[in-house]
């Protein structure tokens, strides 16, 4: 039965394979050209960089959707650890000196790349994502260097921090309904209200992501007896 | 357009996404346990929200909403017509009534899940809304996958071995759904370079090469994944079974429905060219699913697993209309019948069985001896929807069956008819198992729990609701009318 | 053949050893990594397809960035539910155990 | 010539890694193989001239989600060996 199952699985999965191929390789020429018109209305959407312009303006609805889901994620896990779990001790038990001599050395370094990343995004490769996964790595080696304890269930400041800068991303979303649709910047002002969003986001997406490492209560109880 | 001051801000579309992410993080932002207060009344304006955009639709038709500005195919575009409209107003009705059941229960039943229910409840419900309203497949993507964590942080929340082996099979179930779906987005950006529906429904028509047409049946068969469609559905027991009733109602009310929604507009839509040459295997998947649900419904020893089994088989019906979709729009408007008047239903027959499970202590079918005593109103709530759910008149469900009787006769496809009418004898008899056992005299008449009336009455009127649909059919299918979708 | 081209073949070869992972491993972990696998290539094929005739597509990278942060998000909620499932899993043992010796003394 | 190979080397690397990173006996191979492949992503990435992904790949794809990774395997082990969770097991009782 379980041999059966593997054959068809794999006997489909080569089908699929195929035929995916096939099709791949004779593809006509798109019909729509969407990087002619990123590149005709660059201009008015407020930064030089197209992917942020992407990102943040033309299709800047997916992204504020995408931020609820990382924050959805990090409270599936607190719902999944539950509220009484003990926050976990620091990977390491004893912290090796020579991490810890490379965190203090390399997180000031992570935090000003943090803040490069995030003014370069509107000209160049960059932005709050980036930004914000350098911000998250720095956290994580501070914790794995033992200079930065592993957080229980997060009190007010830091669930404000969490949720911050989705909230200031939707509350900008909706303050702009008072002259147009939802998310439409004026071009003016799209340029500072997209920094305004994404400093906001840099923060939050990194205190997110370092607490999808760092938030997990879930040590086993069994083993923290046993080590 | 906005001829007025302010036009723009009173809106209801956008706001029908905006408010519920915004009460979601403020729950999160108040703490855990706490946002209750704030999702009734929030839920309560949505509801609003949700009345006036449909009056809006009656009175001019259906709308297109760029998001940004920009319009498509370089911005997002959101849509709404009659079938949006509906489950919209689905969405906010069976939202408002189990928000304000989920506070009777959290404070009658001690439980960890009630920690964080309210903020995932939150964005459960706001990607339900972003998901009604996407005119763009990339957009549905990231709304797909907000509604599979949402759905799946409920489902494990405070529970035990149990519920989270249940979350992680639904949760690897989705995700590979996802996959599945974004490579087929993929395949449709590299054909026709845009992702917007107003885009691709003409490109798709006019030429679909063999990349679409895998593309097609990718997005297809994930969809049909999420809705639980027989051979499917092995997730969705479990994990419907398992949780607290609230988070059983909302998972079954509204988001099976969610991807059949999808499934119904890309098939009426983009995909309808691709559509009518393999109409045959959903109806036949659908039926393998009424005969299998009911059959395992029948079986069931569990109450929440009857229930959840129920909707497997219920499920089934909304895919037997695949075949039967013509121009004359009946089997279009029984599918739409259908999921709504199942939302209503399923949400009190789960809301009603939260209470039975409150009131006797245990889930078990066996266990409900003398609770037609106890809890009349709740009985009397689970009945009503089982006859919705077996399709008797004046129920929605009965008006769902008779629209889809019609609409096979309509075309001479006599089979479908046996299967309609047989599925609501299958029905009748797993809804009459727990009412006969309701009637059994009390094992133990001390061991009965106190129920918060507000609970029951949650249930009953749900129920009611699910049952006066039918009543309402005419004005019903005007609006879905809105948008030509029918 | 350009690079697009290249990289979005192997984007296909990957999803479809990703998507036979997830069904045919039996621990949750390999499942997870074999998810992962999917949605990269699937983010392959998005960007690769796109600029299979060269040039440079923004509207992919976006939605590729995107896709990334989701996928990490399912990721630590998946591997959350794992430990969380091997908890209590060990906690069952543990009881068992106990409820064992207690018999048999 | 010279980067047309390359591409077909990176990858064949890329399909490699992978199929190691689910056929490794030993998990902990197959979670480091993982990694491995995160950063030859990275690679591709940059090779699609798509600098953004490149970075965020680098930093989430392959750091975070290794980390995470790394983190739950060590939290598995620990907790004893009986209870290796697979999806696949039923409920409890």
């Amino acid at each position: 039965m379980k041999a059966l199952l593997r054959g068809t699985v794999v006997l489909l999965a080569l089908a699929l394979a195929t035929l995916m191929l096939v099709a791949v390789l004779d593809l006509p020429m798109p019909t729509v050209q969407l990087p002619a018109s990123v590149a005709a209305n660059l201009a008015q959407s407020g930064v030089e960089h197209p992917v942020t312009a992407v990102l943040l303006n033309f299709r800047g609805y997916d992204t504020l959707l995408e931020i609820a889901v990382l924050l959805l994620a990090l409270l599936g896990m607190l719902s999944v650890a539950g509220p009484q779990t003990a926050p976990k001790p620091a990977l390491h038990v004893r912290p090796d000196p020579v991490l810890q001599a490379l965190a203090r050395l390399a997180v000031p370094l992570m935090i000003l790349a943090a803040g490069y990343l995030l003014w370069a995004g509107a000209h160049r490769p960059g932005g709050a994502f980036q930004a914000g996964a350098v911000l998250a790595a720095a956290a994580v080696l501070l914790n794995l260097a033992g200079l930065l304890p592993a957080w229980s269930t997060p009190g007010r400041l830091l669930r404000l921090g969490l949720a911050g800068g989705f909230l200031l991303f939707l509350a900008v979303a909706a303050g702009l309904l008072v002259e147009a649709e939802l998310l439409h910047y004026p071009p003016e002002h799209a340029g500072g209200l997209i920094l305004l969003i994404e400093a906001g986001l840099t923060v939050s997406i990194g205190l997110i992501l370092a607490g999808l490492f760092l938030l997990f209560g879930a040590r086993p109880a069994a083993a923290a007896e046993e080590s | 357009m906005p001829d007025s001051l302010f036009a723009s801000l009173f809106d209801p579309l956008p706001w029908l996404i905006v408010l519920p992410l915004a009460w979601a993080s403020l729950a999160f932002l108040l703490g855990p346990g706490r946002g209750g207060r704030l999702a009734i009344t929030s839920l309560a304006l949505q509801l609003l929200l949700a009345l006036s955009l449909s009056e809006q639709l009656l009175n001019e038709g259906a709308r297109i909403y760029p998001v940004g500005g920009w319009g498509a195919p370089l911005g997002i575009d959101l849509a709404a017509d009659g079938l949006s409209a509906l489950m919209l107003l689905l969405t906010q009705v069976v939202g408002l009534s189990l928000a304000i059941y989920a506070r009777a229960y959290f404070a009658a039943e001690a439980s960890a899940a009630a920690t964080w229910f309210w903020p995932l409840t939150g964005f459960l419900l706001a990607a339900m809304n972003a998901l009604l309203l996407a005119a763009d497949l990339f957009n549905l993507y990231v709304t797909l996958e907000l509604l599979g964590l949402a759905a799946v942080g409920l489902v494990a929340a405070g529970g035990g071995a149990a519920q989270a082996a249940a979350a992680l099979r639904y949760l690897l179930v989705s995700l590979m759904a996802s996959g599945a779906y974004l490579l087929g987005v993929a395949l449709i950006y590299a054909t026709y370079g845009s992702v917007s529906f107003a885009t691709l429904t003409p490109l798709i028509a006019a030429q679909a090469p063999q990349a679409v047409w895998l593309a097609a049946g990718l997005m297809l068969l994930a969809l049909m994944a999420k809705t639980a469609l027989f051979p499917f559905h092995f997730w969705l027991p479990p994990a419907h079974g398992g949780a607290p009733a609230p988070v059983s109602a909302l998972l079954s009310a509204l988001v099976v429905k969610a991807s059949f929604y999808l499934v119904l507009r890309l098939w009426l839509g983009g995909f309808a060219p691709l559509g009518a040459a393999i109409a045959w295997l959903p109806g036949l998947l659908g039926a393998a699913a009424i005969v299998w649900g009911s059959y395992q419904a029948i079986r069931a020893q569990r109450l929440k697993m009857l229930v959840a089994y129920s909707t497997v088989a219920q499920m089934g019906y909304l895919f037997l209309i695949f075949p039967l979709l013509a121009a004359d729009g009946l089997a279009f408007q029984a599918g739409a019948m259908q999921a709504v008047s199942h939302g209503l239903a399923k949400a009190a027959m789960f809301a009603a069985a939260g209470v039975l499970i409150h009131a006797t202590g245990q889930d078990s079918v066996r266990g409900l001896g003398g609770v037609a005593d106890r809890v009349p109103l709740t009985l009397f709530a689970f009945a009503l929807a089982g006859v919705t759910l077996m399709g008797l008149p004046p129920s929605g469900g009965f008006l769902a069956k008779w629209l889809l009787i019609d609409a096979a006769l309509h075309q001479g496809q006599w089979g479908w008819v046996i299967l309609v009418i047989g599925g609501g004898l299958l029905a009748a008899v797993y809804v009459l198992r727990v009412l006969r056992q309701a009637f059994l005299p009390a094992a133990d008449a001390s061991r009965f729990h106190p129920v918060p009336r507000l609970m029951e009455w949650v249930a009953f009127g749900l129920a009611a609701a699910s049952v006066l649909l039918g009543l309402r059919g005419i004005e019903l299918i005007a609006l879905l009318g809105v948008g030509g979708t029918a | 053949m350009t690079p697009g081209l290249i990289y979005a073949v192997t984007g296909l070869l990957l999803f479809v050893i990703g998507a036979a992972g997830v069904v045919l491993l039996a621990h949750a972990l390999r499942k997870i990594l074999a998810f992962n696998l999917m949605g990269s290539g699937a983010f392959l094929v998005l960007v690769g397809l796109a600029q299979r005739t060269g040039g440079v597509d923004p509207v992919p990278h976006a939605m590729v960035l995107t896709g990334i942060v989701v996928a990490v998000a399912a990721t630590a909620l998946a591997l959350a539910l794992v430990r969380r499932l091997h908890v209590l899993q060990v906690e069952l043992h543990a009881k068992d155990a106990s409820v064992a010796e207690t018999e048999d003394a | 010539m010279i980067t047309l190979s390359f591409d077909l080397l990176l990858a064949l690397a890329l399909l490699w890694s992978a199929w190691r990173a689910l056929a490794t006996p030993d998990l902990g191979r197959g979670v480091v193989m993982f990694i491995v492949f995160g950063l030859l992503m990275a690679l591709a990435w940059a090779r699609l001239q798509a600098p953004d992904i490149a970075l965020a790949e680098a930093a989430i794809g392959a750091g975070l989600t290794g980390a995470l990774l790394l983190d739950a395997l060590g939290a598995l082990r620990v907790g004893g060996q009986s209870g290796e969770p697979s999806a696949q097991r039923k409920d409890a009782p």
